[in-house]
Protein backbone atom coordinates (compact mmCIF):
# COMPACT_ATOMS: atom_id res chain seq x y z
CA UNK A 1 0.00 0.00 0.00
CA UNK A 2 1.25 3.26 -1.29
CA UNK A 3 1.32 6.26 1.52
CA UNK A 4 -2.10 8.36 1.00
CA UNK A 5 -2.31 11.96 1.33
CA UNK A 6 -6.00 13.24 1.37
CA UNK A 7 -6.41 16.85 1.64
CA UNK A 8 -10.18 18.93 1.79
CA UNK A 9 -10.66 22.39 2.33
CA UNK A 10 -14.69 22.85 3.25
CA UNK A 11 -17.14 24.79 4.80
CA UNK A 12 -18.46 21.83 6.56
CA UNK A 13 -17.66 20.60 9.84
CA UNK A 14 -15.53 17.28 10.09
CA UNK A 15 -15.96 14.03 12.17
CA UNK A 16 -13.21 12.87 14.01
CA UNK A 17 -14.62 9.53 14.58
CA UNK A 18 -14.93 8.59 10.67
CA UNK A 19 -12.11 10.10 9.50
CA UNK A 20 -10.21 7.95 12.00
CA UNK A 21 -11.44 5.07 11.04
CA UNK A 22 -10.78 5.73 7.56
CA UNK A 23 -7.07 6.24 8.17
CA UNK A 24 -6.84 3.24 9.98
CA UNK A 25 -8.76 1.50 7.24
CA UNK A 26 -5.77 3.05 4.32
CA UNK A 27 -2.86 2.03 6.63
CA UNK A 28 -1.22 -0.64 5.53
CA UNK A 29 -0.16 -2.00 9.47
CA UNK A 30 -0.08 1.06 11.54
CA UNK A 31 1.22 1.22 15.14
CA UNK A 32 0.35 4.88 16.18
CA UNK A 33 -2.19 7.06 15.27
CA UNK A 34 -2.21 10.58 16.02
CA UNK A 35 -5.13 12.95 15.32
CA UNK A 36 -4.29 16.65 16.04
CA UNK A 37 -7.59 19.01 15.97
CA UNK A 38 -7.69 22.55 16.51
CA UNK A 39 -10.96 24.44 17.93
CA UNK A 40 -11.84 28.25 17.95
CA UNK A 41 -10.92 29.65 21.29
CA UNK A 42 -13.10 32.29 23.29
CA UNK A 43 -11.07 35.41 24.21
CA UNK A 44 -13.12 36.03 26.68
CA UNK A 45 -12.44 33.37 28.91
CA UNK A 46 -8.32 34.01 28.60
CA UNK A 47 -6.05 34.70 25.94
CA UNK A 48 -7.63 33.22 22.87
CA UNK A 49 -9.21 34.22 19.54
CA UNK A 50 -12.99 35.64 19.74
CA UNK A 51 -15.57 35.98 22.66
CA UNK A 52 -19.00 34.19 22.86
CA UNK A 53 -20.91 36.89 20.80
CA UNK A 54 -18.11 36.90 18.39
CA UNK A 55 -18.05 34.93 15.38
CA UNK A 56 -14.62 34.05 13.33
CA UNK A 57 -14.80 34.17 9.66
CA UNK A 58 -11.75 32.28 7.10
CA UNK A 59 -10.73 33.49 4.13
CA UNK A 60 -8.54 31.41 1.83
CA UNK A 61 -6.79 31.54 -2.32
CA UNK A 62 -8.65 28.29 -3.76
CA UNK A 63 -6.59 26.83 -5.96
CA UNK A 64 -3.04 27.82 -3.94
CA UNK A 65 -4.17 26.97 -0.41
CA UNK A 66 -5.17 22.69 -1.75
CA UNK A 67 -1.54 23.19 -3.45
CA UNK A 68 0.18 24.88 -0.37
CA UNK A 69 -1.31 21.63 1.43
CA UNK A 70 -0.23 18.52 -0.71
CA UNK A 71 3.38 20.39 -0.77
CA UNK A 72 3.15 20.32 3.28
CA UNK A 73 1.99 16.77 3.33
CA UNK A 74 4.33 15.80 0.68
CA UNK A 75 7.27 17.46 2.22
CA UNK A 76 5.71 15.09 5.72
CA UNK A 77 6.14 12.02 3.39
CA UNK A 78 9.50 12.78 2.41
CA UNK A 79 10.85 13.20 5.90
CA UNK A 80 8.77 10.41 8.18
CA UNK A 81 8.26 6.81 6.82
CA UNK A 82 4.44 7.72 7.25
CA UNK A 83 1.15 5.33 5.99
CA UNK A 84 -1.66 7.85 5.38
CA UNK A 85 -1.90 11.73 5.79
CA UNK A 86 -5.49 13.72 6.26
CA UNK A 87 -5.51 17.28 6.65
CA UNK A 88 -9.11 19.00 6.41
CA UNK A 89 -9.23 22.95 7.02
CA UNK A 90 -12.54 24.24 7.83
CA UNK A 91 -13.30 28.17 5.88
CA UNK A 92 -16.26 30.41 6.40
CA UNK A 93 -18.12 31.45 9.20
CA UNK A 94 -17.15 29.85 12.82
CA UNK A 95 -18.16 30.04 16.45
CA UNK A 96 -16.70 29.76 19.32
CA UNK A 97 -15.47 26.03 20.06
CA UNK A 98 -16.23 24.88 16.68
CA UNK A 99 -13.70 22.95 14.77
CA UNK A 100 -11.20 24.29 12.60
CA UNK A 101 -8.43 21.80 11.25
CA UNK A 102 -8.10 18.21 11.57
CA UNK A 103 -4.45 16.82 10.66
CA UNK A 104 -4.35 12.87 11.03
CA UNK A 105 -1.11 10.97 10.85
CA UNK A 106 -0.49 6.80 10.65
CA UNK A 107 2.68 5.17 10.88
CA UNK A 108 4.46 1.91 12.38
CA UNK A 109 6.57 4.29 14.59
CA UNK A 110 4.82 6.73 17.39
CA UNK A 111 7.65 9.59 16.90
CA UNK A 112 7.03 9.59 13.37
CA UNK A 113 3.24 9.61 13.60
CA UNK A 114 3.96 12.95 16.46
CA UNK A 115 6.64 14.67 14.89
CA UNK A 116 4.61 14.43 11.15
CA UNK A 117 1.44 16.12 12.75
CA UNK A 118 3.36 18.83 14.69
CA UNK A 119 4.85 19.52 11.42
CA UNK A 120 2.18 19.75 9.32
CA UNK A 121 0.58 22.24 11.74
CA UNK A 122 3.44 24.25 12.07
CA UNK A 123 3.33 24.87 8.25
CA UNK A 124 -0.19 25.28 7.69
CA UNK A 125 0.09 28.17 10.29
CA UNK A 126 2.48 30.11 8.11
CA UNK A 127 2.55 28.71 4.74
CA UNK A 128 -1.36 28.11 3.91
CA UNK A 129 -2.95 30.62 2.24
CA UNK A 130 -5.46 31.19 5.33
CA UNK A 131 -6.67 34.56 6.70
CA UNK A 132 -8.89 34.91 10.26
CA UNK A 133 -11.36 37.48 10.68
CA UNK A 134 -12.46 38.45 14.32
CA UNK A 135 -16.33 40.05 13.90
CA UNK A 136 -18.17 41.23 16.79
CA UNK A 137 -21.27 42.90 15.87
CA UNK A 138 -20.07 46.03 13.98
CA UNK A 139 -16.87 45.54 14.72
CA UNK A 140 -14.73 43.33 13.00
CA UNK A 141 -10.83 43.08 12.99
CA UNK A 142 -7.96 40.31 11.09
CA UNK A 143 -5.83 38.01 13.17
CA UNK A 144 -2.44 39.39 12.85
CA UNK A 145 -0.01 36.38 12.01
CA UNK A 146 2.17 35.23 15.56
CA UNK A 147 5.79 35.45 15.84
CA UNK A 148 5.58 31.95 17.58
CA UNK A 149 3.95 30.42 14.83
CA UNK A 150 7.38 31.47 12.87
CA UNK A 151 9.94 30.05 15.25
CA UNK A 152 7.56 26.96 15.48
CA UNK A 153 8.03 26.42 11.59
CA UNK A 154 11.38 27.25 11.33
CA UNK A 155 12.39 24.87 14.23
CA UNK A 156 11.81 21.96 11.24
CA UNK A 157 14.12 23.74 8.84
CA UNK A 158 16.93 23.82 11.28
CA UNK A 159 16.66 20.30 11.69
CA UNK A 160 16.36 19.01 8.48
CA UNK A 161 15.77 19.01 4.80
CA UNK A 162 11.71 20.91 4.85
CA UNK B 1 -3.30 39.57 -19.79
CA UNK B 2 -1.97 39.61 -15.63
CA UNK B 3 -4.79 38.21 -13.47
CA UNK B 4 -4.14 40.30 -10.05
CA UNK B 5 -5.85 38.92 -6.80
CA UNK B 6 -5.96 40.66 -3.89
CA UNK B 7 -7.40 38.58 -0.79
CA UNK B 8 -7.95 39.48 3.47
CA UNK B 9 -7.19 43.11 4.40
CA UNK B 10 -4.96 43.98 1.56
CA UNK B 11 -8.51 43.52 -0.45
CA UNK B 12 -10.76 45.40 1.65
CA UNK B 13 -7.69 48.12 2.04
CA UNK B 14 -7.66 48.22 -1.52
CA UNK B 15 -11.78 47.93 -1.98
CA UNK B 16 -10.84 45.13 -5.15
CA UNK B 17 -10.90 41.72 -5.05
CA UNK B 18 -8.92 41.00 -9.06
CA UNK B 19 -8.14 42.50 -12.18
CA UNK B 20 -7.11 41.94 -15.06
CA UNK B 21 -3.93 43.99 -16.64
CA UNK B 22 -1.81 44.23 -19.14
CA UNK B 23 1.65 43.97 -17.85
CA UNK B 24 2.56 47.67 -18.70
CA UNK B 25 6.05 48.62 -20.58
CA UNK B 26 8.37 48.95 -18.47
CA UNK B 27 7.15 46.48 -15.66
CA UNK B 28 9.56 43.29 -15.84
CA UNK B 29 9.55 41.54 -12.15
CA UNK B 30 6.98 41.70 -9.30
CA UNK B 31 8.59 44.60 -7.47
CA UNK B 32 8.22 46.71 -10.77
CA UNK B 33 4.34 45.38 -10.77
CA UNK B 34 3.70 46.83 -6.95
CA UNK B 35 5.80 49.75 -7.91
CA UNK B 36 3.38 50.45 -10.72
CA UNK B 37 0.42 49.50 -8.69
CA UNK B 38 1.71 52.09 -6.52
CA UNK B 39 1.03 55.22 -8.56
CA UNK B 40 -3.11 54.80 -7.91
CA UNK B 41 -3.16 55.94 -4.60
CA UNK B 42 -2.45 56.33 -0.91
CA UNK B 43 -3.82 53.26 0.10
CA UNK B 44 -2.05 51.80 -2.87
CA UNK B 45 1.34 52.19 -1.15
CA UNK B 46 0.99 49.33 0.85
CA UNK B 47 1.60 46.88 -1.69
CA UNK B 48 5.42 48.28 -1.44
CA UNK B 49 5.60 46.88 2.39
CA UNK B 50 7.30 43.78 2.07
CA UNK B 51 6.44 43.24 5.64
CA UNK B 52 2.79 43.59 6.02
CA UNK B 53 2.30 42.22 2.00
CA UNK B 54 3.02 38.50 0.85
CA UNK B 55 3.19 37.67 -2.84
CA UNK B 56 2.15 35.38 -4.62
CA UNK B 57 2.64 34.15 -8.45
CA UNK B 58 0.95 31.30 -10.15
CA UNK B 59 -0.12 30.55 -6.48
CA UNK B 60 3.35 30.06 -5.58
CA UNK B 61 4.60 32.30 -2.48
CA UNK B 62 6.83 34.17 -4.64
CA UNK B 63 10.25 37.11 -3.84
CA UNK B 64 9.83 40.50 -5.44
CA UNK B 65 12.55 39.53 -7.72
CA UNK B 66 10.44 37.54 -9.49
CA UNK B 67 10.47 37.96 -12.89
CA UNK B 68 6.83 38.37 -14.68
CA UNK B 69 5.99 37.28 -18.75
CA UNK B 70 2.86 39.09 -18.76
CA UNK B 71 0.36 36.05 -18.70
CA UNK B 72 0.71 34.93 -14.61
CA UNK B 73 -1.85 35.15 -11.36
CA UNK B 74 0.08 37.36 -9.53
CA UNK B 75 -1.96 37.67 -5.65
CA UNK B 76 -1.43 40.08 -3.16
CA UNK B 77 -2.10 39.25 1.08
CA UNK B 78 -1.05 39.74 4.40
CA UNK B 79 0.70 36.90 6.25
CA UNK B 80 -0.89 33.70 6.40
CA UNK B 81 -3.14 32.58 9.59
CA UNK B 82 -4.01 29.31 8.73
CA UNK B 83 -4.62 26.71 11.45
CA UNK C 1 -11.79 24.33 35.72
CA UNK C 2 -9.27 22.70 36.97
CA UNK C 3 -7.12 20.76 34.59
CA UNK C 4 -8.54 16.66 35.17
CA UNK C 5 -7.06 13.62 34.63
CA UNK C 6 -8.81 10.28 34.02
CA UNK C 7 -7.02 6.49 33.81
CA UNK C 8 -8.08 3.50 33.08
CA UNK C 9 -7.09 -0.01 32.74
CA UNK C 10 -9.27 -2.08 31.17
CA UNK C 11 -10.40 -5.33 28.60
CA UNK C 12 -12.56 -3.79 26.72
CA UNK C 13 -11.98 -2.02 24.09
CA UNK C 14 -12.49 1.51 23.58
CA UNK C 15 -14.21 4.39 21.68
CA UNK C 16 -11.99 7.28 20.09
CA UNK C 17 -14.98 9.50 18.94
CA UNK C 18 -16.29 9.57 22.50
CA UNK C 19 -13.12 9.97 24.75
CA UNK C 20 -12.58 13.27 22.20
CA UNK C 21 -16.47 14.57 22.81
CA UNK C 22 -15.79 13.86 26.67
CA UNK C 23 -12.29 15.78 26.47
CA UNK C 24 -13.96 18.18 24.48
CA UNK C 25 -16.78 18.62 27.32
CA UNK C 26 -14.02 18.50 30.01
CA UNK C 27 -12.12 21.23 28.60
CA UNK C 28 -12.58 25.06 29.50
CA UNK C 29 -11.85 26.89 26.01
CA UNK C 30 -9.40 25.02 24.48
CA UNK C 31 -7.59 25.46 21.11
CA UNK C 32 -5.88 22.15 20.57
CA UNK C 33 -6.99 18.49 20.77
CA UNK C 34 -4.16 15.50 20.28
CA UNK C 35 -5.03 11.91 20.35
CA UNK C 36 -2.62 9.11 20.30
CA UNK C 37 -3.69 5.53 19.81
CA UNK C 38 -1.51 2.80 19.26
CA UNK C 39 -2.55 -0.40 17.72
CA UNK C 40 -1.21 -4.21 17.73
CA UNK C 41 1.27 -4.02 14.58
CA UNK C 42 1.57 -7.24 12.23
CA UNK C 43 5.11 -8.48 12.16
CA UNK C 44 4.46 -10.71 9.18
CA UNK C 45 3.40 -7.12 7.00
CA UNK C 46 7.10 -5.68 8.01
CA UNK C 47 8.97 -5.66 11.32
CA UNK C 48 5.91 -5.28 14.21
CA UNK C 49 4.81 -7.36 16.79
CA UNK C 50 2.65 -10.21 15.80
CA UNK C 51 1.47 -12.16 12.72
CA UNK C 52 -1.95 -12.71 11.80
CA UNK C 53 -2.19 -15.74 13.38
CA UNK C 54 -0.79 -14.46 16.54
CA UNK C 55 -2.18 -12.57 19.53
CA UNK C 56 -0.88 -10.21 22.03
CA UNK C 57 -1.49 -10.70 25.64
CA UNK C 58 -0.92 -7.62 27.96
CA UNK C 59 -0.42 -8.45 31.49
CA UNK C 60 -0.05 -5.78 34.45
CA UNK C 61 -0.31 -5.34 38.06
CA UNK C 62 -3.13 -3.86 39.24
CA UNK C 63 -3.09 -1.54 41.47
CA UNK C 64 0.69 -0.36 40.76
CA UNK C 65 -0.72 0.22 36.81
CA UNK C 66 -2.83 3.02 38.10
CA UNK C 67 -0.84 4.18 40.47
CA UNK C 68 2.47 4.77 37.65
CA UNK C 69 -0.10 6.22 35.13
CA UNK C 70 -1.56 8.84 37.30
CA UNK C 71 2.11 9.60 38.30
CA UNK C 72 2.91 10.50 34.95
CA UNK C 73 -0.05 11.99 34.42
CA UNK C 74 0.90 14.75 36.90
CA UNK C 75 4.36 14.52 35.67
CA UNK C 76 2.82 16.29 32.48
CA UNK C 77 0.23 18.48 34.48
CA UNK C 78 3.35 20.16 36.05
CA UNK C 79 5.27 20.63 32.81
CA UNK C 80 3.16 21.87 30.64
CA UNK C 81 -1.05 23.74 30.66
CA UNK C 82 -3.01 21.12 30.25
CA UNK C 83 -6.70 21.22 30.55
CA UNK C 84 -7.24 17.51 30.53
CA UNK C 85 -5.91 14.37 30.40
CA UNK C 86 -7.18 11.04 28.95
CA UNK C 87 -5.09 8.00 29.09
CA UNK C 88 -6.81 4.40 28.71
CA UNK C 89 -4.49 1.38 28.47
CA UNK C 90 -6.00 -1.81 27.03
CA UNK C 91 -4.74 -5.39 29.28
CA UNK C 92 -5.61 -8.96 28.25
CA UNK C 93 -5.42 -10.22 24.56
CA UNK C 94 -5.35 -8.93 21.83
CA UNK C 95 -4.98 -9.68 17.84
CA UNK C 96 -3.62 -7.29 15.12
CA UNK C 97 -5.08 -4.53 14.62
CA UNK C 98 -6.72 -4.37 17.47
CA UNK C 99 -6.00 -0.75 19.40
CA UNK C 100 -3.98 -0.95 22.64
CA UNK C 101 -3.40 2.51 23.99
CA UNK C 102 -4.87 6.13 23.80
CA UNK C 103 -3.44 9.47 25.08
CA UNK C 104 -5.86 12.65 24.66
CA UNK C 105 -4.56 15.52 25.71
CA UNK C 106 -5.92 19.09 25.53
CA UNK C 107 -4.62 22.62 25.73
CA UNK C 108 -5.13 26.50 24.58
CA UNK C 109 -1.68 25.82 22.63
CA UNK C 110 -1.15 23.09 20.39
CA UNK C 111 2.74 22.55 21.46
CA UNK C 112 1.96 21.52 24.95
CA UNK C 113 -1.22 19.37 23.66
CA UNK C 114 1.57 17.49 21.26
CA UNK C 115 4.38 17.42 23.92
CA UNK C 116 2.26 16.29 26.54
CA UNK C 117 0.87 13.64 24.84
CA UNK C 118 4.17 12.07 23.13
CA UNK C 119 5.63 12.51 26.80
CA UNK C 120 3.02 10.69 28.68
CA UNK C 121 3.47 7.43 25.41
CA UNK C 122 6.88 7.99 26.30
CA UNK C 123 6.82 7.28 29.90
CA UNK C 124 4.09 4.77 29.82
CA UNK C 125 6.53 2.51 27.69
CA UNK C 126 8.92 2.30 30.24
CA UNK C 127 7.26 3.19 33.32
CA UNK C 128 4.03 1.85 34.13
CA UNK C 129 3.75 -1.89 35.10
CA UNK C 130 2.61 -3.93 31.34
CA UNK C 131 4.26 -6.95 29.94
CA UNK C 132 3.37 -7.88 26.44
CA UNK C 133 3.41 -11.86 25.23
CA UNK C 134 3.22 -12.94 21.87
CA UNK C 135 0.89 -16.18 21.61
CA UNK C 136 1.44 -18.26 19.01
CA UNK C 137 -0.11 -21.50 18.52
CA UNK C 138 1.93 -23.45 21.08
CA UNK C 139 4.44 -20.95 21.04
CA UNK C 140 4.85 -18.24 23.35
CA UNK C 141 7.77 -15.07 23.30
CA UNK C 142 7.70 -12.30 25.80
CA UNK C 143 8.44 -9.07 24.10
CA UNK C 144 11.68 -7.23 24.72
CA UNK C 145 12.16 -3.90 26.16
CA UNK C 146 13.54 -1.39 23.45
CA UNK C 147 16.14 0.36 24.06
CA UNK C 148 14.81 2.94 21.74
CA UNK C 149 11.73 3.41 24.36
CA UNK C 150 14.54 3.75 26.84
CA UNK C 151 16.30 6.84 25.15
CA UNK C 152 12.86 8.76 24.35
CA UNK C 153 11.95 8.72 27.69
CA UNK C 154 15.06 9.83 28.69
CA UNK C 155 15.38 13.15 26.13
CA UNK C 156 12.58 14.65 28.88
CA UNK C 157 14.70 14.66 31.66
CA UNK C 158 17.29 16.29 29.94
CA UNK C 159 15.04 18.90 29.09
CA UNK C 160 13.40 19.90 32.42
CA UNK C 161 12.06 17.92 35.60
CA UNK C 162 10.93 15.27 35.14
CA UNK D 1 4.60 -10.38 56.91
CA UNK D 2 5.92 -9.47 53.34
CA UNK D 3 3.97 -9.63 50.51
CA UNK D 4 6.28 -11.27 47.37
CA UNK D 5 4.40 -10.92 43.80
CA UNK D 6 6.16 -11.62 40.62
CA UNK D 7 4.93 -10.86 37.26
CA UNK D 8 5.36 -11.86 33.64
CA UNK D 9 8.54 -13.64 32.48
CA UNK D 10 9.64 -14.05 36.24
CA UNK D 11 6.45 -15.00 37.06
CA UNK D 12 6.87 -18.10 34.30
CA UNK D 13 10.20 -18.73 35.32
CA UNK D 14 9.83 -19.01 38.67
CA UNK D 15 6.72 -20.86 38.72
CA UNK D 16 5.27 -18.58 41.42
CA UNK D 17 2.87 -15.42 41.20
CA UNK D 18 2.77 -14.28 44.60
CA UNK D 19 3.56 -15.73 48.37
CA UNK D 20 3.69 -14.22 52.25
CA UNK D 21 6.88 -14.43 54.11
CA UNK D 22 8.74 -13.43 57.30
CA UNK D 23 11.10 -10.80 56.66
CA UNK D 24 14.14 -13.14 57.48
CA UNK D 25 16.20 -12.41 60.47
CA UNK D 26 19.36 -10.86 58.44
CA UNK D 27 17.45 -9.19 55.57
CA UNK D 28 17.17 -5.66 55.67
CA UNK D 29 17.51 -3.92 51.81
CA UNK D 30 15.62 -5.65 49.16
CA UNK D 31 19.10 -6.73 47.58
CA UNK D 32 19.23 -9.11 50.69
CA UNK D 33 16.13 -10.32 50.28
CA UNK D 34 16.97 -11.35 46.37
CA UNK D 35 19.88 -13.06 48.02
CA UNK D 36 18.02 -14.94 49.76
CA UNK D 37 15.40 -15.69 47.97
CA UNK D 38 18.06 -17.02 45.33
CA UNK D 39 19.12 -19.69 47.41
CA UNK D 40 16.28 -21.96 46.28
CA UNK D 41 17.58 -23.14 43.15
CA UNK D 42 19.09 -22.27 40.46
CA UNK D 43 15.94 -20.55 38.59
CA UNK D 44 16.19 -18.31 41.48
CA UNK D 45 19.66 -16.87 40.63
CA UNK D 46 17.25 -15.43 38.41
CA UNK D 47 16.25 -12.68 40.69
CA UNK D 48 19.87 -11.36 41.30
CA UNK D 49 19.88 -10.26 37.81
CA UNK D 50 19.74 -6.77 38.30
CA UNK D 51 19.02 -5.62 34.67
CA UNK D 52 16.61 -8.77 33.78
CA UNK D 53 14.38 -8.17 36.79
CA UNK D 54 13.09 -5.10 38.19
CA UNK D 55 11.96 -4.33 42.04
CA UNK D 56 8.84 -2.49 43.53
CA UNK D 57 8.17 -2.02 46.96
CA UNK D 58 4.75 -0.46 47.54
CA UNK D 59 3.94 -0.69 44.18
CA UNK D 60 6.98 2.10 43.19
CA UNK D 61 9.69 1.26 41.41
CA UNK D 62 12.50 0.64 43.90
CA UNK D 63 16.30 0.16 44.10
CA UNK D 64 17.96 -2.73 45.30
CA UNK D 65 19.70 -0.63 48.38
CA UNK D 66 15.85 0.28 49.54
CA UNK D 67 15.20 -1.14 53.20
CA UNK D 68 12.53 -3.18 54.29
CA UNK D 69 10.73 -3.44 57.67
CA UNK D 70 9.20 -6.73 56.60
CA UNK D 71 5.32 -5.39 56.27
CA UNK D 72 5.77 -4.24 52.42
CA UNK D 73 4.45 -5.76 48.82
CA UNK D 74 7.59 -6.43 47.15
CA UNK D 75 7.71 -7.30 43.11
CA UNK D 76 9.45 -8.60 40.67
CA UNK D 77 9.06 -8.23 37.18
CA UNK D 78 11.04 -7.58 33.69
CA UNK D 79 11.80 -4.20 32.16
CA UNK D 80 8.04 -3.08 31.43
CA UNK D 81 6.72 -2.89 27.61
CA UNK D 82 3.88 -1.25 28.00
CA UNK D 83 1.99 0.93 25.01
Amino acid sequence: MQPQTCISVQTEDFDLAAEYDSARQHSENPGAIVCFSGLVRDIAHGGGQISEQQTLTLEHYPGMTEQALVRIAEQALERWPLQFIRVIHRVGTLAPADQIVLVITTSAHRSAAFEAAEFIMDYLKTSAPFWKKQIAGNHSEWVASRESDYRAAERWSKSGQA
Amino acid sequence: MLTIQYFASVRETLGKTSEQINLPDDVYTVAELTEHLATRGDAWQLLLNSSLVLIAVNQSVADRSARLLGSEEVAFFPPMTGG
